[in-house]
């Protein structure tokens, strides 16, 4: 195994994580080579790197998870490593296998570990062998409805039937009536054979109102494991996180070191190395269990950067060139805390619509304790083949007050224009009473947000802006050399309301 | 000149002039100074309105945001009342076109002149971007035209369907 | 004496610091007032505020220094404070005093400790008094030529002639040879006259590589005081400083704690109050002199921020409102290491001339332990009546060297158009071996940087570059759509070399 | 086409043709595989060359930024050189034409044809937006042709004066 750090990355992906790993590249002086879809001609990362191939058309099945392309630039280009972000080709003992055959490193775990924890059933057997908590349920998975009815009579209503190959909240099915058992596993077991390619399912008890939290961890070629402590990530809409934080507002020092021994071992038991994440259900009285392990570096790792000032990144990457972990446990302290807020190119005023299109202006937010991590600028158009996820705003403060406050402050100077985020969004759940308590659960989006507020700013000041500019308008039709700007202003006057709720 | 301005569910009604490099508008009688400048594009301004600053964007499809806040906007001006007045008065005011967000192909049409619909009714389906998308009433009320039909081609911004 | 927070503040500034401390009250929860002269309208901190008020023309002496309008708008709004920022009335007696006889809390220490420290003899013989070691000189006001004569007997030459009412650099004069004596003290005391009004001068010895360390310290009104460590501020040019960081890269605990005993010292016995900076020269044999303190805010105070946690001006405006400090000296630890470049509107391939126009486009870095200061925008029109700098970058990383990489990298992706900025120096004194071993002193401007380099990247790209535009804009005049932006491309190859040197 | 590209002080040769959405640049007979894509706006474009990824700024001055590195660069096409070539061959791409660099009055006429200049002597004055600006020679040589005279307005990109 070698220790010195690579000469040249590849880094197989796109939008922000992707800059994200090559911005670690070039501050660890390493060449950068990236792959892009036709879609993304002009995107970030394939401007960041030192070096960009166009491996396919827009949809990603073309592109970004076309396999033998990408190896085949990675030779091409003299690439040793290769950096999947997140997403893709990140979890795909596929991909790992074939970096692996073809000498390349694959910047993440070694695909047996992949394949051991990518099958929840396997996973969970796995952990419950090694004394960590695990929800109880089937175990294993079900092969006719008379196992799975016999499960719910030791276990009790409601449950979860999941799919072995899911994860990430897909595929995931809800049973609150003893009738709706046998269908339900029916259906599931159909729909994770044709989503997932494999039709195994199993039984979970359903957990009324859990906290999602989760343990980053890293570790090394060489048996060293070290737990960079805790991400809450409880905001969630359909499983998809929204807003995560650390420390969590319910952690208690006892709890954290409780919580990172099983993920500790978690990480042991599975032979697990490079970076990664040991998800835990809590319940109310903070019972933990474990949920499943994520075998890559995730969207919301900043967030454990900020309290730890470790950098994941460089850290993976120095985990994969064979160096040995620099740090200790008892060398990991939280300071301070992290808000993240993932900024989509959605329209939470209409159902989270996805809302493509070129970005007209962009303003981020600065000052002392933002972070922002985005995959747009400027004249960018927002491509309607990948995930709505543009950019993600972080912040960091002394404590949570400070963080909440900030994070509100940042919020209100974020300007993204020409298509529509889930700025509003965040603004909403950063003033919610139950979040800023710190009093919420999986739950908090169904049960304690109470959707988009009206709104409280001035009307009054809306409609003399609006009068205002159609005036402006006018103005500058009268002069030639404002034409074509004032053509669009015009619109706002000749409009009539009623056509935005599609 | 005077202006009927719908700010989301609520209506004021403006007078405005022009003073040197300022504004002073009437907003149901109140005066008040406003000052205007651009921000780096037309769209983009800058108003200090009493000494209160505010960071205003102006978008195409009648949406004006205020400090970080977007809300619908729909102005008339004076002719356009009076036109109003002579057509049949406040009543005619809302009426409601439902026009294309996007350029795109009709593949649905889900009503057809006198229906009543609800609030989130769907009217007409759109597919644009591999898509498609489901428009839906705003509000109650009667159809009153419906100037597509299934398979034509749609710019954005042409008027499908009207409700009174 | 009140200890709530302060309900409305008034932020007599503009550029970065305005916006720097606007969102600081924003994070506090304290409604802003600021104001502005014509020239800054639509500037970032005008919109920023919750209230603007327009106090004057371009000029500052007609806008930003006009004491009486300020103190107008502050009671007409209601202000129960103002923050001065850097600059303009910031170390202002007048202007202090102005505040206190109307009952406006101005935020910084008392007019009477404004006044005691901008007088440098008195500064001077006060710290000497409480045992804090000063640089051999005059200690007094020279009169006579005799008695320069005299002092410069005793100390030996070179000699610096200072003013003082000086401060910053200014008004500073080096003697090195006897006979330049006489008429240099001549000069210094007539400048002195014109420019602050006071024609005192005195005499120090002039150390030849001496290198700028500065202790932030922050003191309550009861008594209390810490410092936060130093920052290393010897990157200058004629006495402006342009790179800092900390902490300094010749730092030892022992020192640390030497120096910080004798800033602490310096703050009691000067009844200092707020946050204040005691800047000291230390010479090659790490012996350290106390220069001057300075009363306010300092430009490269996040510096500071980075390494500690703590927000200044949050520290700041608690200070002023009444509430006592809720950090001891034994908590205060540096944690990593930052850098501060202040990006200038300046042509540093043109001996730093002022450049002032339209930002035409705007890419502000980002990503991890990046923080940008900006006081601009696309679109801003840098006006030319102020300060040429525009924006501070800062990197925050666990050691020096990857601050260092940190900053090329930030430095690499900040794109300012429409002016010339000073990003193309910092990168240069970041890539410069005697910044990257951190062995450098005031003299590094001087004698080792050694001007801007030859262009290093590729002339073919550049000129392959020029031709596709060239090209692109002949096929965008086809268009009638592209007329406009084609126009100025066509200039490109239209115009023959030459006509740049007007 | 041919070109010649000056950047700073050193010459390139190119030629290039146009293949689909690529161009095919012959640098010094090294052929290169170029693609282009807009960043936002005209004057800021990216350029993968033979898979290298470059950010590229036009500016109006003359001025071309490759990742963040500002050069000087002059193009002139074929056309160009083929005139020069009929006029006095290599020797005549010496010439360098001054030009306005933008609309003005010419208020001062500082040379003739056969005088000689030094780098930085003056040439032209031009009269816009209020003040006087001094065109002054790029480099040693002799005048070959002055083209304006004191009184008469230019526009933009006018040749003023040539210098051999």
């Amino acid at each position: 195994m070698k220790r010195e750090m690579f000469k040249k990355v590849l880094v197989a992906n796109r939008g922000e994580i992707a800059v994200r790993v090559l911005r670690a590249c070039r501050e660890l002086g390493i060449s950068t080579v990236t792959v892009y879809s036709e879609a993304d001609r002009n995107a970030l990362h394939t401007r960041y790197a030192d070096e960009a191939y166009e491996i396919g058309p827009p949809p990603a099945t073309e592109s970004y998870l076309r396999i033998e392309r990408i190896i085949e630039v990675a030779k091409r280009s003299g690439a040793q490593a290769i950096h999947p972000g997140y997403g893709f080709l990140a979890e795909n003992t596929h991909f790992a296998q074939a970096c692996e055959s073809e000498k390349i490193t694959f910047v993440g775990p070694s695909s047996k570990a992949i394949r051991l924890l990518g099958d929840k059933i396997e996973a969970r057997k796995t952990m419950e062998g090694a004394g960590i908590p695990v929800i109880p349920g089937s175990g294993k998975e079900l092969s006719t409805e008379e196992e799975a009815v016999e499960v719910v009579g030791k276990i009790g209503l409601p449950v979860l039937i999941k799919a072995a190959a899911g994860g990430g909240g897909k595929g995931m099915r809800i049973v609150r009536k003893r009738e709706e058992l046998a269908p339900a596993i029916r259906q599931a077991a159909s729909e994770a054979g044709s989503t997932f390619g494999n039709p195994t399912i199993y039984i979970e008890k359903y957990l009324e109102s859990p906290r999602h939290i989760e343990f980053q961890v890293l570790a090394d070629n060489y048996g060293n494991v070290v737990h960079l402590g805790e991400r809450e990530c409880s905001i969630q809409r359909r499983y998809q996180k929204l807003v995560e934080e650390s420390p969590s507002p319910i952690m208690t020092e006892e709890l954290r070191e409780e919580m990172g021994k099983a993920a500790l071992k978690a990480v042991k038991v599975s032979g697990y190395t490079n970076a990664g994440t040991v998800e835990f259900m809590v319940d109310p009285q903070k019972n933990f269990y474990f949920l499943e392990m994520n075998t890559r570096l995730q969207v919301e790792h900043p967030v454990t950067e900020l309290v730890t000032g470790i950098d994941i990144v460089k850290e993976q990457l120095k985990i994969s060139s064979g160096q040995p972990l620099s740090i200790h446990q008892e060398e990991v302290r939280l300071f301070g805390a992290a808000i993240e807020c993932r900024i989509a190119a959605e329209d939470p005023e209409n159902n989270f619509m996805p809302s493509m299109g070129k970005i007209t202006e962009l303003v981020e937010p600065g000052g002392p304790g933002v972070r922002v991590e985005s995959g747009i600028f400027a004249g960018f158009e927002v491509p309607i083949f990948y995930d709505p996820l543009i950019a993600k705003l972080l912040v960091w403060a002394p404590t949570r007050e400070e963080a909440i406050f900030r994070m509100r402050r940042a919020l209100s100077e974020y300007t993204i224009r020409g298509i529509k985020t889930s700025v509003p969004f965040h603004q909403e759940v950063l003033h919610n009473p139950h979040f800023v308590k710190g009093e919420y659960n999986t739950t908090f989006i169904e049960k304690m947000f109470g959707g988009m507020r009206l709104k409280r700013g001035d009307h009054r000041i809306a409609a003399v802006a609006a009068v205002i500019a159609s005036i402006q308008r006018e103005k500058a039709l009268a002069t030639s050399k404002g034409r074509k700007e004032a053509h669009s202003l015009w619109k706002l006057a000749a409009r009539q309301a009623g056509l935005r709720r599609f | 000149m005077a202006y009927l301005v719908t700010v989301e569910e609520k209506r004021f009604k403006l007078d405005l002039k022009r003073e040197g490099n300022k504004f002073i508008v009437y907003v149901d009688t109140d005066p008040l100074e406003v000052s205007v400048a651009e921000v780096g594009n037309p769209s983009h301004l800058s108003l200090i309105a009493g000494n209160r600053s505010y960071d205003v964007q102006i978008e195409d499809e009648g949406m004006v945001t205020v400090n970080g806040e977007t809300f619908r906007v729909k102005v008339e001006d004076e002719r356009a009342l009076h036109l109003a007045q002579f057509t049949g008065g406040a009543r005619h005011l809302e009426e409601e076109a439902i026009t294309a967000p996007m350029p795109g192909l009709v593949v649905g049409v889900e009503v057809k002149p006198g229906d009543r619909v609800r609030e989130g009714d769907g009217l007409v389906v759109i597919e644009a971007m591999k898509m498609q998308n489901e428009l839906k009433a705003p509000r109650e009320g009667k159809v009153k035209e419906v100037f597509v039909k299934q398979g034509i081609s749609v710019n954005g911004g042409d008027t499908l369907v009207v409700i009174e």
